[in-house]
């Protein structure tokens, strides 16, 4: 709670990242979310993949729309510039500060409500648009903030706190972003940091539009029998087609192993994406076998989780309009303005 | 053939072009007017299109004015009617003594004639078919010959239009031929067949100067050039779609890196009017120069971004190009209606910065301005034109700048200022002036970071739901708005021949109109001081013109009265006091409604406005 | 422990309880606010709470008031401090004199208290933590147990709250028992240890009467369930969520068919706020009442759709409840702040019917009246609520019903006359109202079909691009806005006790602090008539009104002084004929500021409003 | 165009239907648009199926938003109620709509740029609502109505009129149908009527969201070579999976086809549906598999046509509010007003 006073104290032996970072650097305000938010969980991965990447604070700019999940910016990244923007809007302010800057790393929360709802079309035009950035659905099934109605995720014939039983088709994120053209695609669950965590790495080291869906209880109003958002009910049908590991260029070479078990996927910045299959023979480079596999497990109740789908060959936005490199906020008066010359110049033309 | 009583005027007169909608025929017209400029006469031509893209009627209308008159006249002296569809209205509007020029081929009945106009036939597609096979081919040349045919008639300089089809097809040689031969064969038609000239004619004159004909949206376009725009969200809405026209191709042509052939520049059609200025915005608040450009629908549906770059406090421009409204309403119509939903933009208590372009001109001059206005007082500012300016071809003053004009980033605090120490509050009113320091993201590793919302925070930014906090911030948006008076536009005052105690006050497309009329009462003895108002909020000059005159007529092109209200409003002036002169049927204002207008109030002294014309 | 100059009242005090969020203090502290009413005593809580769900303070303000004002008074005679998040400021914020209640289980140090208020100390935790074993029990009936020492400290009777209990469980006796039980352990621990009753007591009165205790945002639903509205699109924000809540459970209960358990009504949650009054026009457009409800931001959104209803002439009914704006603002505060953004609405020229209602007696009648005037004038009606209304309980008139009346669909071409050959023309001024005839879909097989759009067109409905058609409809709307004049709500005056050169105008949640500083007022001989309005367009009397004093204060609770603006618009008055009292730091206006700015002004004369407070 | 009257006389011997109309009672006002756009064909196939159904025309509400194409309810089923709404906003309006009257047909016209880029999010919910009525986008690849841009449903690769390349990815209105829950989804072409006609008449009878997207050449901005939406293009490329063919309850008794070649789907109010596969072996009951087969034809650059997939067991909005028989605009105020008596008892509750 932003009332109490943030314990400052910190343990001398505390680990360092490459920058000589701690943990606590990459933290934010405290939370004031409900004990027990799955969001809180997902901030905590968030500062983890961040320091574990070394990544700048200052390098990442991160925003969100309006929700519980949209205010976790605020509590996590204290040093990045951070903007709450307005209800389903974020991938639009997103797009323009992008736009501004090709330099900075790019986070975009959102919620369900805020992205499936109110913000579907944001959200579908971002993706196809190709624009570099980490797009984090906190999906609860329900919108949280405003105590609780279903979303547009909710699966049809789930039970709402109330009782009511959604009647509508659930609009599933992941297969939309698969069908709309995001190059790194992934689904996981805030109780499982163990995927989460390296999911997210991945996510910010791809070159375009990653998103991750994460499943994150709303333990006020969604975590109910009959939900199919409960940390009992995720927990129990959560399919993980593989495990993820993120290596840096500045790593370790690493070993070797058995063939077939591992795939290698060098990313467009050098990173190297580790997929170690599970359960299932699963090709995260097959959109369409992807979506395929989503669709008849979810028809099974399933919850697929994991990296989807990957292409580090994609272009992304600045690409498709060849800005220079140069951040556009960062050119001087002489790099923007032709000057009375030109004016003169053209002024001829027009008489 | 041509009668008595006919019109006899030269370089004075209205020409009217009745076409179909996709018929080519504009650019035939647009060469008949840059015709009439280059032979040095002032000439003020408008488009009057449907919503439509094909098949419907359209009309060009050209005022010639060696006087220099520029705004829109009303009455036709002479109709050029190739759209039987119209026929019947077109040669109904024409003057009496006035002149009808058709398409002899086809023999029409004298019921379809008047005996008060002299007609001027040719036989455009006789002429046509036996020149041309190709269906297109007859479609747009005929267009050409009947310019070729109104040079003769008019006493037009041949060589002027040749020169102008040499400019326009430089470098397609064929293409030049084709047309100039078009060209011919309508003049040789009209010299050797019809009595050249008629009443109507136009002579050499100096009276265009160094003045440039353009319409008012590229100069927005180029404007935002010049004011260092890098961003661009917007959605295709008439009339505000060639704005972006505009500035992609300039863009295109002044922001591509030589080395590289890389643009210094984004422009993203978005998917709708929220996404465009959520763009915008975010470019904005990561320090980009980011504008849209859209119309009515446009800015309703931009409200709830409004509200937060005013609260948050993020620059943003946007460019209005105003059509007929409310709702879809005329959407190939002009207006100036939005001033109240772009002043008062979104719910709760805010107030927006507009500028109010009068041509081309200022299109570029407020365009660029507008970018500067943003980042100093970190709010949207509103340029707000309409279709009149921005769809059409205006003389105008050529195009200026200052190169040792920097841009005026605002209060941006640095990296080093931070390191230094610098206290950094970012809705903190450190000089009073309202306006507190930003940081750009990525400014300093550790200092400067601040997360933005749109809900109350402190003066550091802390999210607060303290009510003091919330009035802190109130008062200091107030501030900030006062301190915008001094910023934007200073009003143009015309004084009349001698003091009056009559005053109007007018904006934006009304200029030239306005201008007019107070020549047509300054004529009739009537002498009333003009102001022009050019920004919001409203500086103290604005005030003290209302308070120097008894009776002030506020003249505007919406229902209701909109600047009027405003000015009731922020100025806390007396309604008895300003009296309203509104046009609002989509057509273009004239000097004769206006002058007509004010000269009754004054006659009949019905100068006080009646309660069922409130706002 | 008493000490001397504490505060003596009988049922006139304010008393606060301070707690967290989402601790399920509420329906203990609203247990304890109905107590007082049961007594006889009237009584006003107010909840104050965070945008947040749980682990954020939370207030809860009970004003007890015999002499039955019900606006919020300030102040503080006696704190409830169940929060250790915001122990200092609760301690601080109590009047001089007043009473401090806590849970003395653990100790705090002297510095902890004030030694100019008495400390009234029980061992809540010590007790629940041996009485109960599960947390949350421990947790929930220390809410009640608070209520039960109070009941003792106060003199209240324990009666009526065991009866209370009762009623809210009926059925449950289990829970009946358990409540009681933690109700009985508080108060016999307060009549054993301490010293009962305090200076503050309740004590048996009929201050009540008939009236009930009900919070805005039911009413409304039930209004619309009354007003026969059947569609309901809407979308999730505070502070509105509850009238729809309202609506649908008033549904469940009186419009489910009895034969066969089906619905006489459907509610859609839509995807946003442009879907939800989307969904409205179009249920509206097809004969049926609909509406929706929402708050700043969705009046910001619906914005281009307003303007569609309005051009295009539909019924629609929205309902706004009223939030600390721009923005998201403060979305869990009070203000009055959207009339400009709902009064014209939508770019271009646009006016709409808006009403006021000042407590949920007239949230349920003007609910109901607002489907009536909708259909009446074809055209978006605004219910202009807020949270301070809408999300407290209040004591107000019971509602009442009138079975002879009968809905209003307004003027319905029938089957049988289109079938008889009348003239059907969609937006035609049959008899100078102002208002068209229209048809529902599907009324006749082959006449009143009519093509419904957002762009101009004729009288008949055809699409038209000519300003004379534009004009005529555009002065029909204008006649239709002056027809709304007679049919929203008339004003309520209220003269002074002598008459007077002074007046004030008020409206919506500002009646209770209005009255009472009137009494306040006249209690230091400053007489002033107080007139309420009720509805938009503005009839007659309040202009009226206005002409007949010399002086009119316009209070209001927002920031830039919005029903003034509108005042002096529509009404053409001299603004500064009308002088501007202004609350708006979120929380609910009281009678002690109103009086003190009518005082202030009134003595020092600074009665002229300054430039810089200007709209 | 509206400025010519419009030709009265009607040949005696025109056909009419069981109704007694004549073609000409389901023509609406004289089409403005450009002469050969695709648009105006879809009009008359409206025109034929309703024509071919016997519909009363006042019983159709027909809406749109705005656009060229959205401007064509107008020349269509003149003595029906038609709403030209805003831009990208027709869906909400219909269901509101179909909300107050069950039991009229609803018909909502819109274009790619309507739907698919301001409108998808509409688009979108009024899928996965269920709302009982037949949308018909007019996919011409491009704005008309404001000179040519591109729209979402733009290939990528596509060259515009200007020579401009598209390089966002495609919304695939048809894919998105299949996934938020259409229960009739077909694409055609506006330059097929055999085809159209009989996929208009199906969903005008189907119960639930009918979503039928046809290809539609704009001939003044997107009928160039390098464009995927031009006449030539579709010719070339179009796939039709099947042909259907709408049996009315009335209709006479179906005489026998080869086994295998024909698939018989009869739809909830009776009206049988007879599928005629073509080309390939499909499967329109199976919508993962239609997904599938759309997603591997669009990557080999075909469009497939027809019925795509169909489910007559479906419910809609109606069922699931589970809303009275009566049409709610009909209910009198005995059915909606509780009374006094009931308002007395409540504020008993209240005190
Ligand atoms: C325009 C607008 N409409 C409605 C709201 C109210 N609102 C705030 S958050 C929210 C839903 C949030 O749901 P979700 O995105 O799922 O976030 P969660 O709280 O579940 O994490 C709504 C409807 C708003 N802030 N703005
Ligand atoms: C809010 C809003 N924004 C923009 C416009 C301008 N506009 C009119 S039609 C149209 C696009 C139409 O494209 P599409 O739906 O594909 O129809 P088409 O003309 O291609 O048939 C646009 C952007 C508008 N009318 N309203
Ligand atoms: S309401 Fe739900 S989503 Fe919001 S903070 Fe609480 S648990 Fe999390
Ligand atoms: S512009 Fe294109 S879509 Fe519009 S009418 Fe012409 S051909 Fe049809
Ligand atoms: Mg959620
Ligand atoms: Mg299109």
């Amino acid at each position: 709670m932003t009332y109490l006073a943030k314990p400052k104290l910190l343990a001398a032996d505390a680990p360092r990242n490459a920058l000589g970072y701690t943990r606590r650097d990459y933290e934010g305000a405290i939370s004031t979310l409900c004990a027990g938010c799955g969001h809180d969980s997902i901030s905590a991965s968030v500062v983890q993949a961040c320091f574990d990447l070394d990544v700048e604070p200052h390098k990442v700019a991160k925003l969100s729309g309006i929700g519980c999940s949209s205010k976790t910016p605020d509590y996590f990244l204290g040093n990045s510039h951070g903007f709450n923007s307005v209800h389903g809007r974020m991938p639009s302010v997103l797009t323009g500060a992008a736009l501004a800057n090709r330099n900075l790393i790019y986070l975009g929360v959102s919620g369900d409500g805020d992205s499936a709802s109110i913000g579907i079309g944001q959200f579908a035009h971002a993706m196809r648009r190709g624009v570099n950035m980490t797009y984090i659905v906190e999906n609860n099934g329900v919108y949280g903030l405003t105590k609780g109605q279903f979303s547009a995720t909710a699966d049809k014939g789930s039970k709402s706190k109330k009782g009511v039983i959604n009647s509508d088709n659930p609009i599933d994120l992941v297969a939309l972003a698969l069908q709309l053209g995001a190059t790194y695609v992934a689904r996981s669950f805030s109780g499982d940091k163990e995927q989460l965590v390296p999911l997210i790495k991945g996510a910010l080291r791809h070159n375009g539009p990653a998103f991750i869906d994460v499943i994150s209880p709303c333990v006020t109003f969604n975590n109910h029998s009959g939900s199919t958002k409960s940390y009992d009910y995720v927990r129990e049908h959560n399919e993980a087609v593989n495990r993820v590991e993120v290596i840096l260029p500045r790593d370790p070479i690493e070993t070797s192993y058995p063939a077939g078990s591992l795939r290698r996927i060098v990313q467009h910045d050098g990173s190297i994406l580790h997929l170690r299959k599970l359960a299932v023979d699963y090709d995260p480079s097959d959109r369409i076998g992807a979506m395929n596999h989503l669709q008849e497990r979810h028809a099974l109740g399933e919850i697929v989780t994991g990296l989807l789908y990957v292409d580090s060959s994609g272009q992304d936005m600045h690409a498709h309009l060849n800005t220079v490199e140069k951040p556009l906020n960062q050119l001087g008066d002489a790099y923007l303005c032709p000057g009375s010359k030109a004016l003169d110049a053209l002024n001829a033309l027009l008489r | 053939m041509t009668n008595a009583k006919s019109i006899q005027r030269c370089n004075d007169f209205v020409i009217k072009f009745a076409n179909v909608n996709g018929s080519g025929s504009s650019s035939a017209n647009e060469l008949f007017a840059r015709a009439v400029m280059r032979m040095g006469v002032p000439v003020a031509p408008r488009n009057i299109f449907p919503s439509n893209i094909q098949g419907l009627p359209t009309w060009y209308e050209v005022r010639v004015s060696e006087a220099g008159w520029l705004g829109a006249r009303g009455g036709c002296d002479m109709m050029v009617a190739m759209n039987p569809q119209t026929w019947d209205r077109d040669v109904a509007s024409i003057d009496p003594g006035g002149y009808l020029f058709y398409d002899s081929t086809k023999l029409l009945p004298p019921s379809k004639f008047r005996d008060d106009i002299t007609v001027v036939g040719v036989p455009l597609t006789a002429i046509c078919n036996n020149e041309y096979t190709d269906a297109r081919q007859r479609q747009l040349f005929k267009n050409v010959m009947y310019i070729g045919a109104l040079i003769a008639l008019l006493d037009m300089d041949f060589t002027v239009v040749e020169t102008l089809i040499t400019d326009r097809y430089r470098g397609k040689d064929q293409l030049i031929q084709a047309n100039i031969n078009a060209l011919r064969l309508g003049y040789d038609y009209a010299r050797t067949n019809l009595p050249c000239p008629i009443g109507l004619t136009i002579a050499p004159a100096d009276g265009v100067g160094d003045r440039i004909f353009i319409d008012g949206n590229s100069a927005c376009g180029l404007g935002a050039v010049y004011g260092g725009a890098t961003v661009a969200g917007w959605y295709p809405i008439t009339p505000s779609t060639s704005v972006i026209e505009s500035f992609s191709s300039y863009c295109r042509k002044y922001r591509t890196d030589p080395d590289n052939g890389r643009a210094r520049y984004a422009i993203v059609q978005a998917e709708d009017e929220l996404a465009s200025i959520g763009m915008v915005i975010g470019a904005g608040w990561n320090g980009a120069r980011a504008f849209t450009a859209t119309s009515g629908p446009g800015i309703s549906l931009m409200q709830e971004f409004f509200g937060l770059a005013y609260f948050a406090e993020i620059p943003a421009v946007i460019v209005d190009i105003q059509r007929g409204s409310p709702s879809t309403g005329m959407p190939t119509k002009t207006q100036q209606s939005d001033l109240l939903s772009c002043a008062y933009a979104s719910h709760g208590d805010t107030r927006h910065v507009l500028l109010f372009p009068e041509d081309p001109y200022e299109c570029f001059t407020f365009s660029a301005l507008a970018f500067d206005l943003a980042e100093r007082l970190q709010t949207p500012v509103f340029v707000l034109s309409d279709l009149d300016i921005g769809m059409n071809e205006r003389l105008c003053a050529p195009f200026d700048w200052n190169d040792e004009r920097r841009y005026d980033r605002g209060k941006l605090m640095t990296h080093d200022e931070l390191e230094a120490g610098k206290d950094f509050g970012r809705y903190l009113d450190v000089d009073g002036d309202g306006i507190p320091y930003r940081t750009i993201p990525g400014t300093h590793p550790t200092r400067g970071a601040f997360f933005t919302r749109g809900t109350t925070r402190n003066p550091y930014a802390k999210y607060s739901e303290s009510g003091a906090d919330y009035v802190y911030n109130m008062e200091r948006l107030r501030r900030k708005f006062d301190s915008a008076k001094t910023l934007v536009p200073a009003p143009v005052l015309q004084s009349a021949s001698q003091p009056t105690r009559y005053g109007a006050i007018h904006f934006g497309s009304t200029a030239p109109a306005m201008a007019e009329a107070s020549a047509l009462l300054e004529a009739d003895g009537i002498h009333v001081d003009t102001l022009r108002v050019r920004g919001f909020p409203f500086c103290d000059e604005i005030l003290q013109f209302i308070a120097d005159h008894e009776q002030v007529f506020v003249v505007e092109q919406n229902e209701s009265g909109q600047l009027r209200s405003m000015l009731i409003n922020e100025g806390e002036i007396d309604p008895k006091r300003l009296i309203r002169v509104l046009h609002y049927d989509g057509s273009p204002i004239t000097a004769r409604f206006i002058a007509g207008r004010i000269a009754d109030a004054l006659s009949d002294r019905k100068i006080s406005p009646l309660r069922k014309v409130a706002l």
